[in-house]
């Protein structure tokens, strides 16, 4: 499990360097980030993990409400 | 089949689903200009209702794979009946 | 192997909710799937489901001609 | 090496390539309106052909991912008969 | 931890990050339309401008990441705090 | 390691495949690859190969000049 976790964030980084690279970085005609780019590759990374947590919470109160039902049915079919 | 690589297998669905999931509503809701830090109150409520219709699709999916996979199996049975019925 | 399908299908599924969310939902102004969105969502999933069979049996036909290509070299060079 | 790794390797590598052009044959050739549950004629006879041609590709591309790999070593093995020349 | 298991997934880490550096230098940078066997100068140039700032990029976004971790386990440190005031 | 080298080198076999398929073949009319479809998947794949060999060559002067700075910053700390 605790492998797991380690691979998925290690999966994260990467999937966000290469998502934010993608959306910010436009031209190749220097080889150092500009100003702009830097805030938006920093902006697109804070963002990115603050809607992670907030689609893991709706995630979560998803999947309580489901195994919810699922035990309201469980008991009704008693 | 082994009961632990099933659990981890389907915790490992999970994860991806949920990726995939925050992945794709980051790319319908947020402006890809990122000039704030935060996100705007209209970006938050668009993903919310982007997680809803997200996981009311994978339910949706869910019934058709069930079907497809319930026909193939069907499928097989009858090949396999008529089969038997050949050589008995 | 018997894990590994399980691994293929879970994947598969993900796979199709992932294809088909992002081609046809495309407004985010309500909570749940409206009528077309949802027939939308269950043809993408059968249609890509046939496809994928079909795809299936071309590409069976051609690894069985090969490896005839194969055993057919092999009896000529004896 | 581990001959059954090998194998389970190799069978993956199957499987991926079989999922990939799965998903670029619909993406080329189902239309995305998705209003049939059923594939069009002209649907299905475009994804076989999208699959030879993929088949095909694929052959090209192995003789050329085979070619670099030779080419590359040779220039190690010449490097290391260097070496082997200055060190001798 | 196993450091094994640590070891062979950083490399892992390593080669997706080179891999993924690998493919969107080469969308950026290379000509789509492969009239030539060999990459011009100005593709060659491009490639070592791009892998420069995607490194730049990784690192930054390391920054955040880290800043984002820290926020967390502090916040989850002050709940267990609050938690164990109200108990005790 | 020689596993993960194995796993590396087929998986770079796919992603070229399906790299230069979707890059080079936009036409379904026909069930061979013509000429310049053909052309245009061998000259993809020799490109991605020599680039990626370039941009390996770029990541290990990185990677050696990272090291020799943590060196040093190690060194300069005693």
């Amino acid at each position: 499990l605790e492998q797991m976790q380690m691979k998925d964030s290690l999966s994260m980084y990467n999937n966000l360097v290469e998502r934010c690279f993608q959306t910010c970085i436009t031209s190749f005609r220097s080889k150092s980030l500009d100003k702009h780019e830097t805030s938006c590759v920093e902006h697109c990374a804070a963002r990115y993990i603050k809607m992670t947590q907030r689609v893991g919470l709706r995630f979560a109160e998803h999947q309580a409400l489901q195994q919810k039902r699922a035990a309201d049915a469980a008991g009704a079919g008693r | 089949p082994d009961p632990l690589f099933a659990a981890t297998t389907e915790m490992e669905m999970y994860t991806h689903l949920f990726n995939k999931m925050a992945s794709t509503c980051f790319e319908k809701c947020a402006s890809r200009k990122h000039k704030e830090e935060d996100l705007a109150l209209g970006e938050m409520s668009c993903s919310d209702r982007c997680v809803s219709k997200y996981l009311e699709a994978q339910e949706k999916v869910g019934v058709v794979l069930q079907k497809a996979n319930e026909a193939q199996m069907k499928q097989q049975q009858n090949f396999a009946d008529m089969q038997n019925a050949l050589g008995g």
